[in-house]
């Protein structure tokens, strides 16, 4: 049989597991990724390290400078995709150049949003900070002293926060909603990383959005006012899915895939922050812009597209970090039945529903978080478990001995 | 509250500089000698409670423990020892019966420390085990008293049912209920490994265990417990226990308390009643009764399988294996006074019966005497502690030798003698499945596989020497021996010369 | 002087052997085996040497032969009295022998040709060769001072304290003749020796020559002791001539079958072979443990109407054959074949416990 | 790495053999006294149960998977932690079922590496543990 064309839109996580998994099941077929950027592939989540210093040029690739040449790659870089021919198979770049293919990954990722504020546009001294180059843009701005405005406080705005606390600014983090980090903790938890941050000296304006801005002020709904230098929006972010759309692709938030990561479209599959799959945790559809998962995605739609059997059907998001030394992890739905337990500076929230744990967050202390992840993944029936040790911490205590024999006296391959 | 007499017979030594305080002593001791002060930082112990079974300090990382005798002297005479004197302060407290585990620990002599082993010279050469073949196979069992041959005049091969052993060693009687089973597990893999033989003692065979029937002696003990059909059927032999050498005379008790579960079911008893083996047989009055269970025995199993009669060794010894001998029993085992025991009461143990030695030596010459020593095989037990002393005891006369106390230390006893406590912290003697867990058997019969194979190529070694490259030539080839510091009665009964003559 | 079997002591001793045998029955002369052992001198030490001859009294064949060692006229009286209760003597005589500068110590030498009183016979229940049998061992075990050393019928065995050729000339074996010999040089390794203890050693007209040392004596001997016989010697020589008794004569085993038992083949070996001759072996060693002989031996077993030599299943000790003809040698040293026989036919090393066995041909009469 | 409860007697061993091992030194007195250990293999136990729990090494680990810096690598068979990529981001410690992922003393991301470093051949939890409940080899 002719070889495989695969054409891979996308160098980051989603792209290089489709590499990695395509890989697993054809060494021969062709490979080629395009890619807007031209950092080669790189760990976006560590731009908030390089910022702080944490982490060097060379640290910020996440696989081996040789990667790509080790898999058999043909890498296009700074080459933008502006057209998709799903019937002919080709795609088209904004330079003119035109890429025939048999099998297609969608995996454009996300563009940093760009709130619609009355006078954004005077503020001269703004960047998002999404990639490797808003990193270094923002890094230019910054001048001793100087006060710095994040406009945002999830999980962005709060690991640039924490890594601007290494630099000589003085740093505020205005967030709109009643609490900072609200997509993934709930108040008390939210409050408890807001308290240590501000202990660390981080200023914090929540619950109160802000209505407009002059070169370099912030005027809020309540009518105050903050003074800034350099302003960072880290106001979420929008899929890059305008191209599958206008291709026919089905699309909610982000373009829709099953659990191999096909779209509706013949030949294309999708991946990462771009696309959106079923939240096992709670059966919804969901766009689960998460490192782990698009990094486990882009490898189902690989091996899927490389005709072996694949599925990713346990997605499920999946945070963790710390910041400024203060651990959180959270996984999963935050609906439904919850208990609380807390102690020793920790919370603990734990959500079940229809006698399984559908998800956790777990706030100054994250030891062990995973085994939370897995009975959540695996579906693991409560019923077999004693509950109380369950939520007491998470160990294997809980399993019945011969659950427990499975697990640890078993040839262990599948731990996903 | 009354003065306590009973003085703390160790010293638990702790060297603070070593101990990390990891708590693996405090973790491991039934006895709860060892805890750790959370206000002091570090570990403390109550030695009273101390039987010296050396778990501790054999599992402690750094070494930082030792047990020592409690230097604290009482005035003692050679007439008056602390022993006796705590003894009596015991029976002064409670009015019992003193009780005690293991084999006779007193002064008595050693007659194996006393013999010596010859070894070729010039006129004979020794033979390189390495080099030649060296044969331990040993067969137990009655011999034929006449040749039959067939019309063509070819001999008639047939013969009554043998035990082969592939060494002349066997695992001595141990119930299931006085060792834990994880123990008998060990015992019975090891033999089957070993192509030799373990006994199940009184207390039945556990169903796991029939697959290794092939390497069981099953016995039957005068508490009859645990014997069916079955059971019978199940061993390559039926030993039929009519004493034991630490204590001759006197029966058995197993507490409620250890009957429990596996080991009520396995006995055919009910949970919790005391397992009691009633002093003698009440079917066996006299030597004709002993006959006749021989032969329901041997009837009940279609004289497929050997019959043993295990008796301890006591004053008239060799008169009374004469008698067993004749009763049709296929093989004698000799247990001799120090041998080792569950629980027994310590006068008991410590002062009835004779040493195996010089019973194995009458015994063999007295059946020689009579000219019925190729009716039966005798099996010497009670204190076989090396090969050397197997070696001894074959070329006084065995065919095989039992060892208990030897396989027990393999599997990490150290003798504190207080298996009757039922806090074994090794595993062997407890029934609680806490400390039983603490013997994994896959360990304990490769330990048990490992000393034999040792002995057996220590055997080889000393057989090569005396120019012996097959242990029939040894057997009863007392020539082989020499006495040192025994006095002529001494040797005249063991039928040795003195070293010199 | 110190004899063999007092005080208990256990004599082992090297030694040399020699054997000739004539499967047509035709007479060899005493002489020539004197010949053969004459050449091994070396091989012992004066303290003992000894000749078996077999057809060498045709005239008395159906009678058993007795020679007897006296320490003195008190201990002859003493046997002859016994003699006289259970036989009838049909001749008696001195044991004619040439006097020898290097034989000394010479006891009283008296040769009787014996057969049992039927009277006693009958009340003993015994076959004639186990009344005699029990006899010999009574006088040898019971009567201090007399020693029967040869009991069979048409044999005899010669010896003495020195070395087996002043023994022969001793005995002047020259004149005699028989169709078969063996020999024996002694090279007793811890006493002075005995004329009791020298070599061969008989019961009834088996007859042992032995050079060796066996490590298993004392096992052999309680056994055999079992069965009521008693190693006054304390000689393997003793203890194997009883096994081979016991085995042979009283337990109906056929030659083969003894040397299977004394020189039983290894385990492993037993279990490579075809299964029949497989569990003829493994019952023979499991019923006869206590006579399985090991260490070191050769030996010659002359038998009426036969010869048998076996090594060791080690072979730790040499033995070797030739034939010529229809006469068979065995020795020691192959040189002391050649000395008297210099073109064998065929010389062969007999195998560690592979009995060789010959016995007269067919219709040739032990007396020609 | 099997760990069999079913022989495993609680005393702990395992986590001092590790800290040991981890410590690099000679001496357990010398590396352990007085200190608190954080040893990669953990004892979780209630009642009379005991087991130990450190890295499986699954065949398609999760933890690598999700790593954001590469640090966490597969190498010949065993999942390693390269301490200078990791920046302590926790995400392994969420995707871990087996909650053997945990922040070393300074940071980086510790779990057992199979002494690979340290103890030549075995691992020094197996190695010392009294009854076999810990056992490394091929299955």
């Amino acid at each position: 049989m002719t070889e495989m064309k695969y054409l891979i839109v996308g160098d980051s996580a989603a792209g290089v597991g489709c590499i990695e998994g395509i890989r697993a099941a054809d060494r021969g077929g062709e490979v080629t990724v395009v890619s807007a950027e031209a950092r080669g592939c790189y760990s976006r989540p560590l731009i908030s390290y390089r910022l702080s210093g944490k982490v060097d040029d060379a640290g910020m690739s996440f696989r081996g400078e040789d990667f790509f040449r080790e898999n058999g790659v043909t890498l296009l870089e700074g080459r933008e995709a502006v057209r998709l021919d799903p019937e002919g198979r080709s795609l088209m770049l904004k330079d003119g150049g035109v890429l025939p293919y048999d099998r297609l990954l969608w995996a454009a990722g996300s563009s940093p949003a760009v709130p619609p504020i009355p006078g954004l546009e005077r503020v001269t001294n703004r960047t998002p900070f999404h990639s490797w180059d808003d990193e270094e843009r923002l890094e230019a701005m910054l001048t001793p002293g100087a006060r710095v405005l994040i406009l945002g406080g999830g999980l962005v705005g709060i690991k640039c926060a924490e890594a601007l606390t290494k630099k000589d600014v003085r740093v505020c983090v205005a967030e709109g909603l009643p609490r900072i980090l609200a997509a993934v903790l709930d108040d008390e938890a939210a409050a408890m990383a807001q308290a240590h941050m501000e202990r660390a000296g981080v200023a914090f304006r929540v619950g109160d959005a802000v209505a407009s801005f002059d070169e370099s002020r912030a005027v809020f709904r309540s009518g105050a006012e903050e003074k800034f230098g350099v302003l960072v929006l880290a106001a979420g972010v929008r899929p890059n899915i305008s191209v599958l759309k206008t291709a026919g692709a089905a699309c909610s938030r982000g373009v829709l895939i099953d659990a191999a990561g096909r779209t509706s479209l013949p030949g294309v599959w999708a991946a990462g922050d771009c696309a959106e799959g079923t939240d096992c945790s709670t059966g919804k559809s969901a766009v689960m812009a998460l490192w782990p998962n698009a990094r486990l995605q882009g490898e189902a739609a690989g091996r899927s597209m490389a005709g072996a059997e694949a599925g990713f059907s346990d997605a499920i998001p999946v945070n963790a970090t710390s910041v400024l030394g203060f651990p959180f992890a959270t996984a999963g739905a935050q609906e439904g039945e919850s208990r609380v337990l807390r102690g020793r500076g920790a919370y603990k929230r734990l959500f079940y529903g229809g006698g399984r744990l559908t998800g956790y967050i777990m706030a100054g202390d994250a030891a062990k978080a995973g085994i939370y992840t897995a009975l959540i993944r695996r579906r693991e029936p409560l019923d077999g478990l004693d509950l109380s040790l369950v939520c007491a911490e998470p160990s294997l205590l809980a399993f019945t001995a011969q659950r427990r024999d499975e697990l640890l006296n078993h040839v262990e391959t599948e731990a996903v | 509250m009354p003065i306590n007499y009973i003085l703390p017979e160790f010293e638990v030594r702790r060297d603070y500089d070593r101990c990390i305080c990891c708590r693996v002593c405090e973790r491991q001791c039934a006895n709860l000698v060892h805890r750790y002060d959370e206000d002091a930082g570090k570990m403390l112990s109550d030695e009273s409670k101390c039987v010296d079974c050396q778990r501790c300090v054999t599992l402690c990382p750094t070494r930082a423990l030792k047990i020592l005798k409690n230097e604290n002297s009482f005035r003692e005479n050679g007439n008056w020892s602390a022993r006796t004197m705590t003894e009596i302060y015991r029976q002064a407290d409670t009015g019992g019966v003193l009780l005690s585990s293991m084999g006779n620990p007193s002064e008595m002599p050693v007659y194996w420390d006393r013999i010596l082993i010859n070894a070729s010279q010039v006129t004979n050469p020794s033979i390189d085990p390495l080099r030649e073949p060296m044969e331990t196979r040993t067969y137990l069992g009655a011999h034929p008293s006449e040749m039959r041959r067939d019309a063509e005049g070819r001999l008639i091969t047939s013969l009554p049912p043998h035990l082969e052993l592939d060494v002349p060693i066997m695992f001595s009687a141990m119930s299931y209920g006085s060792i834990s089973y994880n123990a008998h597990e060990s015992l019975a893999r090891a033999a089957a490994e070993l192509g030799t033989f373990y006994n199940t003692g009184e207390g039945g065979l556990h169903e796991d265990f029939y697959k290794y029937g092939p390497n069981t002696i099953v016995q039957v003990a005068s508490g009859r417990f645990g014997v069916h059909k079955a059971y019978l059927e199940a061993g390559a032999a039926i030993e039929i226990k009519m004493g034991q050498g630490a204590k001759p005379g006197i029966g058995g008790h197993l507490p409620g308390k250890k009957i429990v579960g596996d080991i009520s079911r396995t006995r055919m008893i009910p949970e919790g009643s005391d397992a009691i083996s009633p002093a003698p047989h009440h079917d066996i009055y006299s030597i004709e009764d002993l006959r006749q269970l021989v032969y329901s025995l041997k009837a009940a199993t279609e004289y497929k399988k050997p019959v043993i009669v295990k008796i301890a060794a006591v004053h008239n010894i060799a008169a009374i294996a004469s008698g067993v001998a004749r009763s049709g029993a296929d093989i004698i085992a000799i247990d001799g006074f120090r041998g080792g025991t569950g629980a027994a009461p310590s006068r008991i143990r410590d002062n009835v019966g004779i040493p195996i030695e010089l019973a194995l030596a009458a015994v063999d010459q007295r059946l020689r005497d009579e000219g019925i020593r190729d009716r039966v095989s005798l099996v010497a037990g009670g204190s076989i502690r090396s090969s050397a002393d197997a070696v001894k005891a074959i070329a006084l006369g065995a065919d095989a030798v039992y060892i208990g106390t030897a396989a027990l230390l393999a599997l990490g006893c150290h003798l504190c003698r207080s298996c009757h406590a039922g806090k074994c912290n090794w595993g062997i003697a407890t029934q609680e499945p806490e400390l039983a867990k603490r013997l994994n058997p896959d360990i304990g019969y490769a330990r048990l596989v490992n000393l034999v194979t040792a002995w057996n190529r220590e055997i080889k070694e000393m057989m090569g020497g005396m120019g012996i490259n097959s242990i029939e030539a040894l057997r009863g080839n007392r020539l082989m021996l020499r006495g040192v510091g025994l006095t002529e009665k001494e040797l005249e009964v063991l039928g040795i010369k003195h070293a010199g003559e | 002087m110190l004899r063999e079997g007092e005080n208990g002591n256990r004599i082992p001793s090297g030694c040399a052997i020699s054997g000739i045998f004539s499967r047509d029955g035709e007479r060899i002369s005493g002489e020539k085996v004197m010949r053969s052992i004459e050449l091994m001198h070396d091989r012992s030490n004066g303290l003992g040497g000894g000749f078996a001859g077999y057809g060498i009294y045709p005239e008395y064949r159906e009678l058993y032969a007795l020679h007897i060692f006296y320490n003195d006229r008190a201990a002859k009286d003493d046997c002859e009295k016994f003699l006289e209760e259970h036989f009838d003597i049909a001749d008696q005589a001195k044991m004619p022998v040439q006097r020898n500068p290097r034989i000394t110590d010479v006891p009283l030498i008296w040769r009787y040709f014996v057969e049992p009183l039927h009277t006693k016979l009958a009340e003993s229940q015994l076959d004639a060769d186990e009344y005699v049998a029990r006899c010999v061992i009574r006088v040898n075990s019971e009567l201090a001072g007399a020693y029967i050393f040869s009991s069979g019928k048409d044999m005899g065995v010669f010896k003495a304290v020195g070395f087996p050729e002043d023994v022969g000339r001793f005995y002047g074996l020259e004149g005699y003749s028989g169709y078969c010999w063996t020999a024996h040089g002694r090279y007793p390794t811890n006493t002075p020796g005995w004329w009791g203890g020298a070599h061969p050693f008989a019961l009834l007209d088996f007859s042992v020559v032995h050079n060796g040392e066996i490590s298993s004596y004392d096992a052999n001997r309680r056994t055999i002791e079992m069965y009521g016989y008693k190693c006054g010697l304390l000689t393997d020589t003793e203890v194997m001539t009883y096994i081979v008794d016991y085995l042979v004569r009283r337990k109906g085993l056929t030659l083969t079958e003894m040397a299977s038992v004394m020189a039983a083949p290894f385990w492993s070996t037993i279990e490579g072979m075809p299964e029949d001759e497989r569990e003829r072996h493994a019952y023979l060693r499991r019923v006869f443990p206590g006579l399985l002989v090991t260490g070191p031996f050769s030996i010659l077993l002359g038998f009426s109407g036969g010869i048998m030599a076996l090594n060791d299943r080690l072979k730790l000790r040499s033995l070797v054959a030739a034939e010529k003809g229809r006469t068979v040698y065995f020795a020691s040293e192959e040189s002391a074949i050649r000395v008297v026989e210099p073109s064998p036919d065929r010389v062969w090393s007999p195998g560690g416990g592979e009995p060789v066995i010959f016995t007269l041909d067919k219709g040739a009469s032990s007396c020609r | 790495m099997y760990v069999n409860e079913k022989w495993c007697l609680g005393c702990h061993l395992c986590e001092y053999n590790c800290a040991f091992a981890e410590s690099g030194l000679s001496d357990m007195v010398k590396a352990l006294k007085g200190r608190a250990i954080r040893p990669r293999i953990r004892v979780e136990e209630r009642g009379n149960v005991h087991y130990a729990v450190s890295c499986r090494h699954c065949g398609d680990p999760v933890c690598v998977k999700g790593c954001l810096t590469g640090a966490l690598a597969v190498k010949d068979g065993a999942v390693t932690v390269d301490r200078k990529r990791c920046v302590g981001c926790l995400t392994c410690v969420a995707l871990c079922p087996y909650g053997a992922i945990s922040p070393s003393e300074d940071g980086p991301m510790q779990k057992c590496e199979l002494c690979l470093e340290t103890a030549a051949g075995t691992p020094a939890c197996a190695a010392g543990c009294p009854n076999g409940a810990i056992v490394y080899e091929e299955r």
